[in-house]
């Protein structure tokens, strides 16, 4: 089992991160929560406020194996 | 499914073509209209030319559809409307356009209020200020309570 | 003193140039348009076709610039725009139309309500119902609390 | 002293009297307010709602020397 997994940044958090997007092994998140994957992987984001969207749904917690997106997602603008 | 997000400003034509679509529903008697322009705020001493937008598109337009069906629910609304630019926005122009119709005043109003707190709140929209100078700041969107 | 009340219906191009004419206000964030449809209600099972607005003019432009010159004062508003038509407006046309602006959406929207609910409880403008069969009825304002 | 005060009616109660407006001597309205005068005039008109307006005011009450105009005027209807 290789399963897949995209993960999308926007904005400020793309800016930092200097990509939109990365597809990582669903295994890198086992026995670990988004949030500390993120800020293993990318050490100060957690300076930077955001939200998480696992499959378009606001979550902070996922099912790796069950899982297509992570959207990392800074605050909102519309309007 | 309707697409609400639309690449660069709203025209003030496109929304009087949509006033004028609705003329035929005779059951209407009272329509109310938000539109968002972009501010030329000052930022640090730098004004703001204009606001590029970004979004999460497909999670924003199932967002704003989620919204749209709450709000039908809620209120007695005839019709609604809810159009976002994406991409860049100069100062002065519309960035957003919210329209809702109904028999009577009172939902119309109560309708639009919850609508543009709820597209302000959840609707993952990015908007990257350009200031005068080039350089950009990130806005963020504050609550009214 | 600017003029409000304007003969015939409110067409949807006007709104447009309207909203056109605020695009070089940059520091306007905010536009709140309220709109007065003609509803072809039902009336003793007659459909009204519509309605036949006429007025105490003289006294309805000073009332109507008394509302604007309170809401100013107590709103923190950049513009204010009413416009109500006279004489005949068929089912399904705009007969009132209400446009403040401001910097953010909350005093938008609470100057809406407030010159909603003032045009229509204080205005001396009166409405005939033409029904279908050519007969009348006299149309009367109810308040929303 | 032949002061006159124009007497204005709109909507359902120019229906009623059949007329738009009409001119009135002062005097007549000496000692009477104008909803005196009104009823007097137009029997039955009190019972159509109305309010009075004296010279673009609301009142229901006049200095017949100093008015220039009453308007009589049923429930409003704008928007």
């Amino acid at each position: 089992m290789d399963h897949k997994i995209n993960i999308v940044y926007f904005g400020q958090i793309a800016e930092g991160t200097g990509k939109q997007s990365e597809m990582i092994e669903a295994k890198e998140l086992h026995n670990k929560s988004v949030r500390e994957f993120l800020n293993q992987q990318y050490p100060g984001i957690d300076q930077y406020a955001f939200t998480i969207a696992v499959d378009n749904k606001i979550s902070e917690i996922c099912d790796p194996e069950n899982t297509r997106e992570i959207a990392v997602l800074p605050p909102f603008a519309g309007g | 499914m309707k697409k609400s997000l639309k690449e660069g400003q709203i025209l003030p034509e496109f929304i009087a073509d949509s006033i004028a679509k609705h003329q035929h529903k005779t059951n209407i008697g009272a329509h109310q209209i938000f539109l968002g322009q972009v501010r030329a705020d000052l930022i640090d001493e730098k004004e703001v030319v204009a606001i590029e937008y970004t979004a999460h598109e497909e999670m924003a337009e199932q967002i704003i559809h989620e919204i749209r069906e709450e709000t039908f629910e809620k209120f007695d609304l005839t019709c609604m409307h809810i159009y976002h630019s994406l991409g860049r926005v100069e100062k002065g122009q519309i960035c957003l356009f919210v329209f809702v119709s109904s028999g009577h005043r009172r939902a119309a109003n109560e309708a639009i209020v919850h609508l543009v707190e709820a597209i302000k709140e959840r609707v993952p929209i990015f908007g990257k200020e350009i200031l005068e100078d080039g350089s950009h700041v990130w806005k963020q969107n504050t609550s009214l309570s």
